[in-house]
């Protein structure tokens, strides 16, 4: 793999950048490997990079429908933050958020996380006081947070009204080193490495069916034909439901589109992301100088990726009246993606029926903000058999009632 | 009964349309087999009007009726005869499956009229408001804006409109900002 | 921005006025059910990509409850009914099969 | 140079002048121009700089594709950023400035970028800023930041001066577009009685239409136009409306208009903008083609402009970019800006056709008038810096060697016309490929489906690839009339207009000028002008892998301008396609989202702003409360007194003064926001034996029961006093903002599971507001109402002992008495109708003097109960919380075979002993446990996280007891009464508390029951 450096580029730019290689192969599949991915977004591409690189496994292959990270991966308001209430949710985006913090130089390739701080507002006493608890298990979680009140929320986002006429700003979780990084490097820098390591990434191929033998998983079924394998993982978020039918078993997840949208890009006015969940709007400024702005989920199944615009009203409008100056600036486009979201809007990194046949799923609005974590949990389960991160996020907890809950402090929103 | 007060005390906004605050009215709601003639007896005795067609409201707020749903009616009496008109009901309805209750103190009542009323209309309802599609005896349970709502034309320029006592204040200032006198749409 | 006709009361509302309210025709099991059968009665949701039957509520309106089958691909429509059936009526399934030869949905088709 | 013309200019009134400035420069326009033409006019070629490398930029084009020509608009709480020249209407005391610059337009720093551009290829940054590591967030970001945005934002502290309204409309057919096609289109459906919407974004009517010539019946367009608006304006089934954009299409028929109301008036009094939200059952997207740039070298020049909007500068504003121009096409219409040009006295110094055989008719009549036609020829090079200069021109088959340098001081080009497909596409239309036509155009046979399943728009005209003037009106009048048919409405034979243009020969596609040009000229060949992306950076991403559109859109940022590629996406398309050596129409397009052109925030938003922003439900003694020093707290959407605050007191005071108060004379709670159901019917009880964990159907009429409610996943979800009315009659109580939550979840069970159960529910929340009179002087007061009135229900213990109530008289109301207590003390929750609530508060008030009374807010109450021990929906349960878990074991009736929540309880984790239980907390200092902090146990987990044992519920400062009290959940907690447990606090101290019995004061219930 070429490396990627600044030298790297002046030297190029001598030769009018003609002598750069693919960032990736574009190989034909092979008859047969170690371990299939299905779903080159970034939890599959992150997953195939860490069995690489954690467990040596390099006969890989990730089969993508369509282009990598094509997918939510490439849709989302690409938020991090790991300040989570319950325990295996915060080791879990903990574990994700500090993969995050050095991922750049690991996959040499900027994927410029952006540890500019991540704000939760406190609307009501309700939510002070779910805050303020999540705080408390943060600290013993290993997790820094605090509970700021609004002078120091007003001295770290200036755009903000902290006296709007229905909700004023009580207050707010604060995690200084959340933060946002670039969804598509993100994929690309995983898919460059995983590439670099032997593992084909065959795109633009579709899983027609899964093959099993006596409960095993022994291969799939894809429009460039069967490809034979060892150990398989279905990590297509929002279509899992389809293509566990093709496996024989179930999921407990319904897919919804989400729906977000970014502003025409103005000069930088805000240096970090801020979560207001009492009147439903997140948004924080990209790079580029666009505000990313997240909307909410339909309660419809719906596989389309379009989502009901009276979302995106009730997010603006909230927004407007959260940081007044919105008003004046133009929505420049709006999109959708469809995620999958479990019993308690909790993932699933699991074992299945089938033997062999490993699934991740189910991450709703939240996924993008795991991917590392994620990905390195999947790759110890299938690798191993057994990852403490992964142990509570089992599909059979709902049948024991052992939900992972996060709505509690006070319905936070991925 | 100088005890009793309104939601709003009768405020009134002139802009595009008239605002009113129209006062207390005398409703019930009555739930049960709206096919019952015990039922429609009951009705036509309290208000004077047979149960309506789905989606109508016979005579007026002084004394009327609504269909607001398969296996309810709104009744309109006026409100110092309530309790009686109440019992009376109660009384007729006796050994029948249904529920009759008052819940005139639970509702505020606004008028908007004037050649626009329509156009304000359609600034907070998602409801066809041409004359082609409402108008006449039509009643409608809707949204206005962010809270339920229901209404029906009183005549051809005026709307009444029931919503919840607690959303009284926010309807009124909902529907004085969608009158502002500068914002006429002119399709209507 | 989807419009269900609410077999309650005609009007043909759009979303706004409506609340969804997820798979329709489940079978509630209570007490004395197995640990699966709960299970699947509470978590084990249909998710068709294609023919759908759920659950709606007129809910600024009339305030009633219906069932209607849809498509989770195109968002068509293919009708909206009672809630108080316990499986589709035939009317509804004619009219998706006519548009969607050999569909399934659970046990019906 | 730039100038006003003496003649021309259908748009403009010469009579009419307006001042205006542009980075504070006085300049004047007339009435109908843009700020953009009026920017020519005065002869102001710069108007902003690019996004990357901050290259001079100006004008382009004459509408909403604009990606160059944005300024700040206004000023204070009216500025707004990124406003597009080209479709701002001039008004009298506009102010613009231009962006993206320092210190300014003219001298940019930041046009360095452009001799470093070299080393800035496309992606550059994923390639570099990775070492070391710290200086991403210290160095690197924050300088890409410092470049990123374009415009201003506006100011941080100023509120919109603004309104903005939705309107919501119904029509059978709507038709976006008020061009000849549009107007065809509106006519045709209109004929068949059809309700039509036509709307154009915008001042004007007719589109390009008058400016490109032609006859439409043996009239000039624009007398065609005028007519036909006539004829629409006089149906009364037609709705017309301009300066009104079809922002986006979406599922079922829904579009939304975008009207801008007073833009060109602001601070008129009317709102800003308006949103309309269309039901149509048709849609006929007339939305016209929007011209392609060409890709040669200094493309990017201010004063190189499209052919076809220089040509409406001159024709409708009377203004010419340049004195001596060079045309450059691929096409035969850019020879309609040679004409338009020439007839306006302005030089045509050279018009170069890329096609070897060059053009039809309008190149003869161009040839005619002594203009210099060359074809198979190209420009090599536009030269200049903040102007055009000088144009090299090269053979178009070929290297680029240049052959002739010519001056020229602005160019107009055309690389051939592409329909505007994105409202067609915005819900799922497909498109194909045309190759004579060279563009794509909605695939009528796979259009966006509507609810029925079938194709719900159509496009019309030039949008739908009908290129020429008769073909569109054809093509229009069909689509008109079958968007009439498919509402409904049988077509009336509609005759379409014989529209009449100059033959054209073919368009030959031209993506690459001249098609070999060497790496020198393509890296200064433009296809994004406002993200600077360039053809070289789109052979760069093709080189490196990024082969999908989407790929290559994201990592050249090529189309996610501002203008969302309306001008570069298709160029960029097919330099990406020549690059992988494949078709254009297998490369594909990227997807087309809405809005169709960015849309105002505010209007999105709506008239939901202020006061109106979200409901705040009052109770009839709001308005006392607010007088009354009220702190309120959100509850749902209720509003309720957290502390009524006297002045000089701390809200922490005014909490601890109506507790003691209480507890020692008399307090008065506005309990009007408690949710209250009537229940009634043969089968009610057995529905509530269902609903709650406990048994109902057993209530004695006249008798309360405090109940709790499961879902039926076992968790807690509200609870709240029963009270029996009558044989089949029970009115429950729900948590406030429960009220609406408990009713759906009521009439769900009934009407989706037990349908033939008689019961009906009804809410009455509202129709009473509900006082709780509570304290030792509690029924002195009520009593001394009653001996003011002579009479009234007796409230002896005898006559309405604890847990019931009565109907009857108190003073002068009629009213419900329920003798019921949360806080432990002598307490009535008396009802009366809410019309009278505010009188009987204020009779409560002036009885109550003698007694001591005082109104008390929801913290009161919450420290109230907790003192006894009581749990709160909310603090003691999150949705995670059994009965079990708060020892509520007594409301789980062993009785009933069934409740909702029951089977969920059986399940092994909820059965599990290890469950955290119920306890009371009390620190050994006595201070207050901090609020939601967990208690600490031995070691760690398996990810290295400190176990937990327990956490805090609630916690206290009970001004009763003087010291803190909490409740929380523990880990066998009731086995371990007297244990001290650690609570870590996030201020870095440790607090001990002590495992005591939840109930802290009265235990033995003396106080209430008197």
């Amino acid at each position: 793999m070429r490396h990627y450096s600044a030298f790297a580029v002046a030297r190029e730019g001598l030769r009018y950048h003609t002598g750069w290689e693919r960032a990736w192969r574009s190989p034909e599949p092979k008859r047969r490997y170690d371990v299939i991915i299905v779903g080159a977004g970034g939890h599959g591409l992150a997953t195939a990079y860490y069995l690489g690189k954690n467990y040596g496994i390099h006969n890989v292959a990730v089969i993508e429908k369509g282009w990598l990270g094509g997918g939510n991966t490439g849709r989302n308001t690409t938020i991090i933050r790991s300040n989570y209430l319950q325990d295996s949710s915060a080791a879990i985006y903990e574990k994700a958020r500090g993969l995050y913090e050095d991922l750049s130089q690991d996959l040499n390739y900027n994927i410029m996380f952006s540890p500019r701080g991540v704000l939760m507002l406190a609307q009501t006493q309700h939510e002070i006081r779910g805050y303020q608890r999540t705080a408390h298990a943060n600290n013993l979680q290993g997790v820094s947070t605090e509970f700021i009140g609004p002078q120091k929320v007003k001295e770290i986002v200036p755009i903000i009204n902290l006296e709007g006429p229905r909700y004023p700003v009580l207050g707010a979780l604060w995690q200084p080193r959340g933060g946002t990084a670039r969804h598509d490097a993100v994929a690309w820098g995983y898919a460059r490495a995983c590439s670099a390591m032997g593992m084909d990434i065959i795109q633009q191929t579709e899983v027609t069916g899964v093959r099993t033998h006596d409960g095993r998983v022994v291969g799939v079924d894809t429009t460039k034909g069967p490809i034979d394998c060892e150990k398989l993982g279905m990590v297509v978020a929002g279509n899992c439901s389809v293509l566990s039918e093709m496996a024989g078993f179930r999921l407990p997840v319904e897919s919804v589109a989400l729906q977000a949208l970014v502003s025409e890009p103005i000069k930088p006015c805000m240096d970090v992301v801020v979560m207001a969940n009492t009147v439903h709007g997140y948004m924080s400024q990209s790079d580029k100088g666009e505000m990313v702005i997240g909307g909410g989920t339909d309660a419809y199944n719906n596989y389309t990726q379009r989502g009901s615009f009276h979302h995106i009203e009730e997010t603006v409008r909230a927004l407007v009246e959260t940081f007044p100056m919105v008003s004046r600036l133009k929505m420049l486009r709006q999109w959708g993606g469809i995620v999958d979201v479990t019993g308690d809007r909790s993932p699933l990194i699991s074992k299945t029926p089938v033997e062999n046949c490993f699934v991740n799923a189910g991450w709703g609005t939240g996924g993008f903000k795991a991917i590392p974590g994620s990905g390195w949990a999947m790759a110890q389960l299938m690798a191993t058999g057994h990852s403490s991160l992964a142990e509570e996020f089992t599909m059979t907890r709902f049948r024991e009632g052992k939900f992972i809950d996060e709505s509690v402090a006070a319905g936070v929103a991925h | 009964m100088s005890n009793l007060a309104s939601a709003l005390n009768g405020a009134s906004f002139k802009g595009l349309v008239t605002v009113t605050e129209a006062g207390l009215v005398g409703m019930i709601t009555l739930r049960g087999d709206l096919s019952s003639a015990k039922l429609q007896a009951a009705v036509k005795v309290a208000c004077g009007h047979d149960v309506p067609e789905p989606r109508k409201i016979a005579g007026t707020v002084d004394g009327g009726v609504a269909w607001m749903s398969p296996d309810e009616l709104l009744v309109l009496v006026p409100y110092a005869q309530v309790e009686a008109k109440l019992s009376e009901m109660t009384a007729a309805l006796d050994g029948e499956h249904a529920l009759a209750v008052n819940v005139s103190d639970a509702r505020a009542v606004f008028r908007v009229s004037g050649a626009s009323a329509r156009e304000v209309m359609g600034k907070v309802a998602p409801v066809d408001f041409s004359a082609a599609a409402f108008g006449g005896s039509d009643f409608r349970r809707s949204r206005l804006a962010q809270v339920a709502g229901a209404f029906w034309m009183d005549s051809d320029d005026s709307f009444t409109i029931i919503c919840f006592r607690s959303a009284a204040d926010y309807v009124f200032n909902l529907l004085s900002t969608a009158a502002n006198p500068q914002s006429s749409v002119g399709v209507y | 921005m989807l419009i269900l006709k609410c077999p309650y009361c005609g009007v043909d509302a759009e979303e706004t006025e409506l609340a969804a309210g997820g798979e329709a025709h489940l079978k509630r099991f209570g007490p004395g059910s197995s640990d699966d059968e709960f299970h699947d009665y509470l978590f084990m949701r249909e998710n068709p990509k294609g023919v759908h039957f759920e659950r709606w509520r007129h809910a600024n309106g009339c305030g009633k409850w219906f069932h209607a089958a849809r498509c989770t691909q195109t968002l068509e429509v293919f009708g909206t009914y009672s809630a108080q059936v316990t499986e589709p009526p035939q009317e509804i399934r004619d009219a998706i099969t006519a548009k969607r030869p050999g569909w399934t949905w659970r046990e019906f088709e | 140079m730039s100038t006003r013309l003496a003649s021309q200019g259908r748009l403009i009134d010469r009579s009419k002048t307006i001042e205006f400035t542009f980075n504070g420069k006085r300049m004047t326009g007339h009435a109908g121009d843009t700020l953009a033409s009026a920017l020519l006019a005065n002869d102001q070629m710069m108007v902003g700089r690019s996004f990357k490398y901050h290259r001079p930029r100006g004008v382009v084009a004459s509408g909403s594709e604009e990606p160059n020509a944005l300024v700040g608009l206004n000023s204070g709480d009216r500025f707004e950023p990124n406003q597009r020249a080209t479709t701002t209407e001039l008004f009298s005391g506009l102010a613009a400035q231009s962006q993206n610059h320092w210190p300014n337009l003219e001298f940019d720093i930041g046009a360095v970028n452009t001799y470093l551009a070299r080393w800035l290829p496309a992606g550059f940054y994923y390639k570099t800023f990775i070492h070391p590591k710290p200086f991403w967030k210290h160095v690197y970001e924050p300088f890409i930041r410092q470049s990123a945005g374009l415009g201003k934002a506006p100011d941080k502290e100023l509120k919109d001066a603004d309104t903005y309204e939705h309107f919501y409309f119904f029509c059978d057919v709507m038709v976006v577009g008020g061009g000849v096609a549009g107007l065809q289109a509106a006519k045709a459906a209109a004929a068949s009685g059809a309700k039509v919407l036509l709307i154009e974004q915008n001042a004007h009517w007719g589109g390009r239409a008058p400016v490109d010539g032609g006859t439409i019946d043996g009239m000039e367009p624009g007398a065609w136009v005028e007519k036909t608006l006539a004829e629409l304006q006089a149906m009364d089934n037609v709705t017309l409306r301009s300066r009104t954009m079809g922002s986006g299409v979406y599922d079922h028929g829904y579009a939304l208009g975008y009207e801008r109301i007073n833009d060109h008036e602001p601070g008129n009094g009317a709102p800003r903008h308006r949103l309309w939200r269309i039901r149509a059952k048709q849609i006929v997207t007339a939305t016209g083609a929007i011209e392609r740039p060409l890709s040669f070298a200094g493309n990017d020049v201010p004063g190189v402009m499209l052919a076809s909007a220089m040509r409406d500068y001159v024709v409708n504003w009377g203004v010419t970019p340049g004195q001596k121009v060079v045309v450059v096409t691929n096409n035969d219409d850019a020879y309609r800006t040679a004409l338009a040009l020439h007839d306006a006295g302005v030089e045509v110094v050279r018009v170069l056709d890329a096609r070897s055989a060059g053009g039809g008719a309008l190149m003869e009549e161009v040839r005619q008038k002594g203009i210099r036609v060359e074809c198979g020829r190209a420009i090599a090079k536009v030269k200049g810096g903040k102007r055009v200069q000088k144009v090299s021109i090269c053979a178009q088959n070929g290297v680029g060697g240049a052959q002739e340098e010519i001056s020229a001081d602005a160019v107009a080009m055309s690389g051939g016309w592409s329909p505007v497909v994105h409202l067609w596409s915005h819900c799922g239309g497909k498109l194909i490929w045309d190759d004579a036509q060279v563009h794509f155009r909605p695939d009528a046979s796979r259009p966006p489906l509507g609810a029925d399943g079938k194709g719900f728009v159509l496009p019309a005209g030039s949008a739908n690839g009908a290129m020429g003037l008769g073909e569109g009106l054809a093509d229009a009048s069909a689509a008109g009339s079958a968007a009439a048919e498919a509402a409904g409405f049988p077509a009336k034979n509609v005759a379409a207009p014989e529209g009449v243009a100059s033959d054209e020969l073919p368009i030959e596609p031209v993506w690459l000028m001249p098609a070999q040009a060497d790496v020198t000229l393509r890296m200064k060949s433009w296809l994004d002008y406002q993200n600077d992306v360039k053809v070289t950076d789109v052979q760069l991403a093709a080189r490196e892998g990024y082969e999908s559109v989407e790929h290559t859109k994201r990592y050249t940022t090529l189309g996610m301008a501002t203008d969302q590629g309306k001008l570069s996406n298709i160029n960029g398309l097919a330099m990406l396609a020549d690059s992988l050596g494949a078709a254009i129409p297998d490369v594909g397009t990227t997807t087309f989202r809405p809005p169709y052109h960015p849309i105002s925030m505010g209007a999105i938003g709506g008239e939901a702003r202020g006061k109106v922003f979200q409901p705040i439900r009052q109770t009839p003694m709001h308005a006392w409360h607010e007088r009354n020093g009220a702190d309120f707290e959100p509850v749902g959407q209720w509003r309720r007194p957290y502390a009524f605050v006297r002045s000089g007191e701390s809200v922490h005071d005014a909490v601890n003064r109506e507790v003691k108060n209480t507890r020692e004379n008399l307090g008065l709670l506005d309990a009007s926001t408690l949710g209250k159901l009537v229940v009634k019917g043969p089968d009610a009880g057995k529905f509530l034996d269902m609903m709650y964990t406990n048994m109902m159907s057993n209530l004695k009429v006249g008798k309360c029961r405090y109940g709790l409610m499961c879902s039926e996943n076992g968790f807690l979800i509200d609870d709240g006093v029963v009270a029996r009315i009558d044989e089949d009659t029970w009115l429950c109580h729900t948590t406030t903002g429960g009220a609406e939550r408990i009713h759906g979840h009521m009439e769900e069970w009934l009407q989706t599971e037990w349908w033939d159960w008689k019961v009906y529910v009804a809410n009455v929340t509202e129709q009473f507001a509900q006082v709780a009179v509570v304290g030792p002087n509690a029924r002195k007061v009520l009593e001394k109402l009653n001996a003011q009135a002579g009479s009234g229900m007796d409230l002896s213990a005898e006559a309405l002992p604890f847990m019931e109530w009565r109907d009857g008289k108190i003073g002068d109301f009629d009213c419900r008495a329920y003798r019921i207590s949360f806080s432990g003390e002598l307490s009535y929750e008396i009802a009366v109708p809410a019309s009278e609530g505010r009188a009987f508060w204020d009779a409560l008030l002036e009885a109550g003097k003698e007694f001591g009374v005082m109104p008390y807010g929801t913290e009161c109450l919450h420290i109230m109960r907790a003192e006894k021990g009581f749990i709160m929906i909310g603090d003691e349960t999150d949705g995670t919380v059994i009965p079990q878990d708060l020892n509520m074991q007594w409301a789980l009736s062993k009785k009933k075979e069934d409740f909702l929540g029951k089977r969920a309880h059986s399940r092994s984790h909820m059965a599990d002993p290890d469950r955290w239980k119920l306890v009371g907390l009390e620190t050994v200092d006595g201070s207050v446990l901090p609020d939601g902090a967990y208690a600490l146990g031995e070691g760690v987990n398996a990810n290295g996280q400190k176990n937990m044992i327990g956490r805090v519920t609630s916690t206290y400062y009970s001004a009763t007891l003087d010291k803190g009290i909490a409740m929380g959940l523990v880990k066998h907690g009731p086995d371990r009464m007297g244990e001290v447990l650690e609570f870590p606090g996030t201020d870095g101290k440790t607090y001990k508390a002590k495992i005591v019995d939840q109930v802290f004061y009265d235990k033995e219930g003396a106080k209430q029951n008197v």
